[in-house]
């Protein structure tokens, strides 16, 4: 049974200022949303309660008591278990060893116990047994599992601390609706059990299903707390945006016909690493939508139109034109531009300036062999106004841009010169409302201006709400089309869920 | 019918890759038999008895130099100065045996305080690293200097002797199994007791990711600093090793055996940016040089090409490591 | 009977030890004609003191008659020299002494080679003045032996005054910066006591600060050094440590191998195992014999002398 | 208690403040107190004749340091072990091709720079083509090209340096400046131009700062990699190339002490390791400093060990100042 109160923390990384006034009261029993647009230190509040930075100033009570929160181990001394958003796991290490790597289970004082680590093991991943997919078992190296697997094995690692104080940053950001059915279960379990919990979660769906209470952050500083039962997705969007008035009705563009009816992307009898037979052709002006469960191949056909993955077989042809495709620079010098959800890994520079993140597609496309930095910064300007990138100057490095501006920074790098054909590999992962709205306001645009494009992602409404038709991908093959009055909530789960 | 096809394939596949998984130096241990057995066929007494045990005896020094290294890079450091420090135990331990008088007894005491000594440099390595956050190969380059310098304040000139009950038990023999035989299996019983320790475990989750490490509430900086500790600890043994072997003191004796520490582990197919590794597999790292050294002789290279022939076989032989363990990681 | 000799060269840092390994062959050539059959195999690398070790554990793997080694370390192979005369195998050291009793040193007594330079130097700087001394490696036996052979000598002549020693490396570059940062720091410095490796580097130094006049320094016997000094007459004298040393060691080593006894038994040095050659000397009185013994020579090529076998032979009763 | 009660205002840091923390300015301000602590311990020592003997002895350092600094940038744990044995054997190749003559400059200049290129290709290929592990690559090239240098120094005479390159180096050419400080500063402008004008240096920095990232938004990694290491030994090749201007003939092993000091160079420098961040003016200056401290510790008279102790904790007391990697707990 632990309460815990944090009370005005502050932190700043340099000039940037990530949490201004943070201010939360968290209960036993209750599971606690955390919400905000990005970059609004959610994440840095959490990390902060966990450890793992050091606040510039403000206080944590634990039951009353303050304490001092001198490091991660310290905190999970006093009872406090996290899940990362950016996760913690060590790739090579098997999930068992994860799960238990901050408490590795001893004899004798130094040895590993292995038997009680795999038994412990066993007992934690049982809960996600069924859902947790293919080749997950205890001593499976993390490095060989899918991305919402490590998820799945970082929930176990926060849940095997036991902690009274549990906090979850993101937890179900690559989680499949079966996975985060069972994580709710077994978070309400918990709660039963007296446990206080943080979540985060940029779902609006999720917050309203699993919250008790709601705290509101905007621009690091607490703003709001209350019952959820006692607001809506319109106050709680309101609290989030203050001002922004018109942002408060979620805009749900209305599913618009391609403009044009002339292909600009045909792909046929497509196979590779884990898709097969897929065919499908992208108007002009026209939004792709790839639907379905998480993992079905959706990621792996993007990335192989692309040229990161090899295909085995099949054919793609654009504007007309075959092209084989061996590689990015391939695809990209054909006028095809792929935007990935996992930014960290195949998007940003990190530590570069936001300069030289956004000018290596401008390099390619137009060839070009000098760099000329006025010229250049009047060039990267135009997306980043679109997007309404928050940012001091194009100097500053990317790192210093919370997680949602970093991605717009990544989209903004294809904007320059505009592709033919648009790839997005769930590109809203990890990015606030008011910033969704803006982007598929853009892609609209994009769209009417004659691009195709394809679009995945792990949120169902977002596909219904802009694909004017979507696939809908089960083991690695499209097993439906949904066009017109057929893309509902209903068809989709129906085609996304029936036997391959 | 096709699915299923896959699968077992799948299967028999991973049976490999886990056999590599568990054991990622089956490659070097694959090469260091097929030199054993070139070595055997161009010079057949090279299998003799007597010779095996000379080159164990010559070897054991590196062998330990490689499990020195190991423990560092499997935390994704690096130490430059593990050389250094065999120069400076070895000096050390020379000059109190001399000063002592090199009966038994301070012959064990002398060996102790160079345990000290190498224990200690690895504090002062694993302060610098981890607790001052220095980049590996810098600082231990800058404290290899350092050490140096010790070493030759220690003693000057090389060739004090070390005393005869220390060399002669090293090359000793007895029940009829020399020396160096009892010294490896205790290493090798060593050496097994510190995989099951919690600290291996420790250090190669530090060595995959130091900050996922550190958030999941691992003492990263000490388990780093306890690398370096080790690694300082195994470079005196290692040290102790020269000693009985060239029966001196010498202020650059182990000079040249940095490199060949970080290509023994890296032949025994460990990766360089930590997080995966055996000991075992420096171990066979540090014979496959040995033997690569003297089948280049044996097999008649004229000597102004030895130099070559030994450069292209270690760098052959470093690819193939690097290029087999990813293999079974891939 | 045929013989079987190994060679051991544990570092092949320097031209100086290529020529080294080169005339040992030939020496052995040479034995053919007195109907000798004198096979030799050779291990030349750069490695530690346990990689030449492993060398000697190579050659006794090969059963070869005789071991003759310039070796990386004096006291280091006592043991392994034991286990080499256990197995009858005849050993024999040269360049560098051994301290080990099972092995017989054959070669120039370093420290009166450092001891010959400084005396040429105390002697042509008229007994006294600044010097300075560039050494090779720090705590390495020849080095420290030529040290203590120069230490000695300028004992003997209070006025001259030694102001600073550092330490090259035997590396021609490091030599010259050093002697660059000694000539910046020391203005007034007369002589220079440098060893064969640096002293080309340290030369160009005092000739870029067209101090050649006023400075005199010890010399190199490689061809391309004594060509600038005989054409920039040089004040400049060398003791000469003749790369075939271990042709003379080979030429030695036949002849105990034939059971052949030697006149005086090889008593001499600290470790009482020593035969040593004499130390040639050249200065601005032999430059042009020097000169004309290198002629048509490569550059890198040492100036050198041996015992051939005849004067080998009248060393044995 | 609380975590941290106090109720600060953040400190902006100051603007002077965020200046003296640029390694190059803490490099400029050690190189002239250095300097002064020079010319206290022994007059002349700062003369201006003696600081330009200094940089011709630093632009050799920072000239091989341009090249690993380019590679160390490239990011992928790069770093090029291999430049020590390049230095040696470009001042073979052109000491013979040039003989002494002032009309073999050019094509020697060009034979030293192909090999090198050659050398860079073989590590950039391994690297990239392969994956090996820039330092188990370049480790094992060094190996390989000091067997080289002794098969060619049995069939090559030994070469001198035509007089026109040795004045080009040891006197003064222009403004009384010597000609290889001019090519110093050229390089330097060159290395400015390349990294912050060209797109080939923005490329260089996305590999440095995430290889895969800069693989999806089209950047040709491999052939930047491999480019890369062609210029690091490109770079080399023009060290030795001026080395032996500066010591009038070449000899053995000339290369080796650039090889880790040229690491030391670039890290003093500003640039980490880790690659994708810092430039080469700060390696300049770390060149310089590095060279400055080298040559205070000859010109002193203590002993050798004495030097080295003082060398070494110099070195890690320099890298404290601002080689530090960055705290865990933010
Ligand atoms: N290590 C860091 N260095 C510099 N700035 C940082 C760092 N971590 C976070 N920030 C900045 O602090 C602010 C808050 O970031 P934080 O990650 O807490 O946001 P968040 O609410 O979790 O956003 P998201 O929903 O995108 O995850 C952002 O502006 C971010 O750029
Ligand atoms: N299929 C892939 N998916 C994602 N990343 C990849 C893939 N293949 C390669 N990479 C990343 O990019 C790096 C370089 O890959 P690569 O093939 O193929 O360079 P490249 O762009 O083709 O260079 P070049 O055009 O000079 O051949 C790899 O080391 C890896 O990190
Ligand atoms: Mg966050
Ligand atoms: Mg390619």
């Amino acid at each position: 049974m632990s309460e815990l109160l944090i009370r005005g923390a502050r932190k700043a990384y340099g000039a940037t200022l990530a949490l201004r006034r943070g201010d939360l009261h968290l209960l036993p029993g209750e599971v606690h949303v955390l919400i905000g647009s990005n970059g609004s230190g959610k994440s840095t509040l959490c990390k902060i309660v966990a450890g793992s930075v050091k606040p510039d100033a403000g206080e944590v009570l634990l039951d009353g008591k303050p304490v001092t929160i001198a490091g991660p181990q310290a905190a999970r001394a006093l009872g406090i278990g996290i899940f990362y958003q950016e996760l913690s796991l060590a790739a090579r290490r098997t999930v068992a060893e994860n799960i238990y790597l901050p408490a590795l289970p001893v004899k004798s004082g130094v040895f590993v116990d292995r038997a009680t680590l795999e038994e412990k093991a066993r007992r934690v991943i049982a809960d996600f047994a069924d859902v947790a997919g293919e080749g997950f078992s205890a001593d499976t190296p993390v490095e060989t599992l899918r991305a919402d697997q490590r998820q799945l094995v970082e929930i176990m690692k926060a849940l095997a601390t036991e902690a009274p104080v549990l906090i979850f940053d993101e937890p179900t950001s690559a989680l499949d609706r079966a996975q985060v059915d069972r994580f709710f279960e077994i978070l309400r379990r918990l709660k039963g059990e007296g446990r206080a919990i943080i979540f985060i979660s940029h779902r609006m769906d999720e917050i309203f299903a699993i919250g008790d209470r709601v705290t509101v952050i905007r621009d690091g500083e607490t703003v709001a707390t209350s019952r959820i039962a006692e607001t809506d997705q319109a106050t709680i969007i309101h609290q989030m945006v203050g001002e922004r008035e018109e942002l408060a009705t979620p805009s749900v563009a209305p599913a618009v016909h391609a403009t044009s009816r002339a292909t600009v992307l045909s792909v046929q009898d497509f196979s590779g690493p884990g898709f097969r037979n897929v065919g499908f052709e992208v108007a002009k002006g026209e939004i792709l939508g790839f639907g379905g469960l998480h993992g079905q191949g959706q990621s792996s056909v993007m990335r192989a139109i692309f040229g990161a993955l090899p295909h085995q077989a099949g054919s793609i042809t654009l504007n007309g034109k075959a092209h084989a495709m061996r590689s990015p620079r391939e695809a990209i010098a054909a006028g095809c531009a792929y935007v990935s959800g996992d930014r960290r890994r195949d998007g940003i520079l990190q530590g570069r300036p936001l300069l030289e993140n956004l000018t290596p597609i401008h390099f390619l496309r137009n060839r070009l062999m000098l760099a000329r930095p006025s010229r250049l910064r009047e060039r990267a300007l135009k997306p980043l106004q679109a997007l309404k990138t928050k940012f001091q100057a194009l100097e500053q490095p990317i790192n210093s841009l919370s997680g949602g501006n970093q991605q717009k920074i990544v989209i903004a790098r294809w904007l320059i010169d505009r592709p033919d054909v648009l790839l997005l590999d769930d590109p809203t992962k990890g990015i606030d409302l008011a910033a969704k709205t803006d982007l598929f306001a853009l892609i609209r645009e994009l769209a009417a201006e004659g691009m195709g494009i394809v679009l995945y992602s792990s949120e169902d409404a977002e596909l219904l709400n802009n694909a004017d038709r979507i696939l809908v991908f089960n083991s690695g093959s499209v097993t439906r089309e949904l066009t017109g009055a057929d893309r509902t909530r209903y068809n989709l789960y129906h085609a996304a869920y029936e036997a391959a | 019918m096709q699915q299923i096809a896959s699968s077992s394939s799948a299967a028999r596949e991973g049976g490999l890759k886990s056999v590599l998984q568990r054991f990622p130096f089956v490659p070097a241990l694959i090469i260091l038999v097929a030199l054993v057995a070139l070595n055997g066929f161009f010079e057949p007494r090279s299998l003799s008895f007597g010779s095996i045990t000379g080159l164990v005896s010559t070897y054991l020094a590196l062998m330990l130099l490689a499990v020195a290294q190991t423990y560092v890079v499997y935390a994704g450091d690096i130490d430059l100065s593990v050389g250094a420090i065999v120069s400076l135990v070895n000096v050390v331990i020379i000059v109190l045996m001399e000063k002592w008088g090199g009966g038994g007894l301070t012959v064990l005491a002398a060996c102790l305080v160079g345990v000290l000594t190498g224990i200690a440099c690895g504090v002062v390595n694993g302060i610098m690293i981890a607790g001052l956050r220095l980049q590996a190969i810098v600082a231990t380059f800058a404290t290899s200097i350092f050490f140096t310098g010790l070493a030759l304040y220690v003693l000057p000139v090389a060739g004090t002797p070390a005393p005869e009950a220390y060399w002669l038990t090293y090359g000793g023999t007895y029940f009829g199994i020399p020396f160096v035989f009892y010294v490896v299996a205790a290493v090798a019983l060593v050496l097994g007791i510190l995989a099951r320790m919690r600290l291996s475990t420790q250090l190669l989750a530090v060595g995959d990711d130091a900050m996922a490490a550190f958030q999941s509430g691992l003492p990263v900086t000490l388990i780093r600093i306890k690398g370096y500790v080790l690694c300082g600890l195994f470079s005196a043994l290692a040290a102790l090793c020269v000693t009985g072997d060239t029966a001196s003191g010498d202020p650059l004796v182990g000079g040249k055996m940095t490199l060949y520490s970080v290509a023994a582990v890296v032949l025994g197919g460990s990766a360089l940016s930590g997080g995966a590794g055996t000991v075992t597999g420096s171990v066979i790292g540090a014979l496959i040089i040995g033997l690569i050294n003297s089948l280049v002789f044996f097999v008649g290279t004229p000597s102004e090409w030895q130099n070559l022939v030994q450069g292209l076989a270690i760098l052959i032989a470093l690819m193939a490591g690097v290029l087999v363990s990813r293999g079974a990681r891939a | 009977k045929d013989l079987k000799v190994g060679l051991s060269n544990g570092w092949v840092g320097s031209e100086w030890r290529t020529q080294m390994i080169d005339e040992a062959k030939a020496a052995a050539e040479a034995w053919k004609d007195k109907g000798v059959n004198v096979e030799v195999v050779v291990q030349s690398a750069n490695v530690d003191v346990p990689g030449q070790i492993a060398h000697v554990r190579n050659f006794m793997s090969q059963g070869v008659d005789a071991i003759i080694i310039n070796p990386n370390s004096p006291t280091a192979f006592d043991p392994i020299f034991k286990q080499a005369k256990q197995q009858g195998i005849l050993v024999i050291a040269t360049d560098a002494e051994v301290s080990s009793k099972d092995a017989t040193y054959v070669g120039i007594d370093q420290k009166a080679w450092g001891a010959a330079g400084a005396k040429w130097l105390a002697e042509t700087l008229g007994g006294k003045g600044n010097v300075v001394a560039i050494n090779g490696v720090a705590g390495h036996p020849a080095n420290e032996m030529r040290v203590a052979g120069y230490k000695e000598v300028f004992a003997d002549y209070p006025d001259i005054k030694l102001v600073n020693e550092v330490n090259a490396n035997w590396d021609q570059a490091q030599g010259q910066q050093a002697m660059q940062n000694l000539l910046a720091t020391y203005p007034d410095i007369n002589g220079v006591w440098v060893q064969d490796g640096m002293a080309a580097g340290a030369w160009k130094s005092i000739i870029d600060a067209k101090k050649q006049d006023s400075i005199a320094a010890s010399g190199e016997i490689r061809k391309d050094f004594i060509d600038i000094w005989k054409a920039d007459k040089l004040n400049s004298g060398a003791s000469v440590n003749p790369p075939g040393v271990m042709a003379s060691a080979l030429n030695v080593a036949v002849l105990m191998l034939q059971g052949k006894e030697l006149k005086e038994p090889a008593t001499a040095g600290q470790y009482g195992n020593a035969m040593y050659l004499p130390i040639p000397f050249i200065d601005n009185k032999n430059l042009d014999e020097a000169a004309q013994a290198l002629d048509g020579k490569p550059g890198y090529y040492s100036y050198t002398s041996q015992l051939s076998i005849e004067d080998a032979e009248k060393l044995f009763k | 208690m609380s975590t941290e009660t106090a109720v600060s205002t953040i400190k902006a840091p100051s603007r002077a403040i965020e200046f003296l923390k640029r390694p190059l300015v803490v490099a400029l301000i050690l190189i002239v107190v250095l300097l002064a602590l020079g010319e206290a311990l022994s007059p002349g020592f700062a003369s201006p004749m003696q600081i330009l003997r200094l940089l011709i002895v630093a632009s050799v350092m920072g000239i091989v340091a341009a090249g690993q600094n380019l590679v160390i940038l490239g990011g992928r744990e790069g770093i090029d072990l291999s430049v020590g044995g390049i230095v040696s054997l470009a001042a073979i190749v052109a000491g013979n091709v040039m003989n002494g003559a002032d009309g073999g400059i050019l094509p020697a200049l060009l034979a030293c720079i192909a090999v090198g290129a050659l050398f860079g290709l073989f590590n950039g290929l391994g690297i990239t083509l392969l994956r090996i592990p820039p330092l188990v690559m370049t480790l094992g090239m060094l190996g390989v090209l000091q067997g080289l240098l002794v098969v060619i120094r049995n069939g090559l005479p030994s070469g001198r340096a035509a007089p026109a390159l040795s004045s080009f180096v040891t006197q003064p050419f222009l403004l009384g400046l010597p000609g290889i400080i001019w090519l110093w500063i050229a390089i330097g402008l060159f290395m400015a131009f390349l990294l912050k004008r060209t797109v080939f240096g923005y490329r260089i920095y996305a590999i440095g700062s995430n290889e895969q990232a800069a693989y999806m938004a089209g950047v040709p990694v491999k052939t930047i990699r491999v480019g890369l290491f062609m210029l690091s030994g490109m770079f080399a090749a023009l060290a030795g190339f001026c080395l032996l201007g500066y010591s009038g003939s070449s000899f053995s092993n000339v290369g080796e002490q650039y090889m880790l000091p040229s690491i030391i160079a670039v890290v003093l420098g500003g640039t980490p390791l880790a690659g994708g961040k810092g430039d080469y003016t700060g390696t300049m200056a770390g060149a310089v400093l590095l060279v400055v401290l080298q040559s205070i510790l000859t010109t002193i008279h203590i002993d050798e060990s004495g030097r080295q102790m003082v060398f070494g904790a110099t070195l890690l007391v320099l890298m404290l100042f601002y080689g530090r990697g960055r705290a865990m707990r933010g």
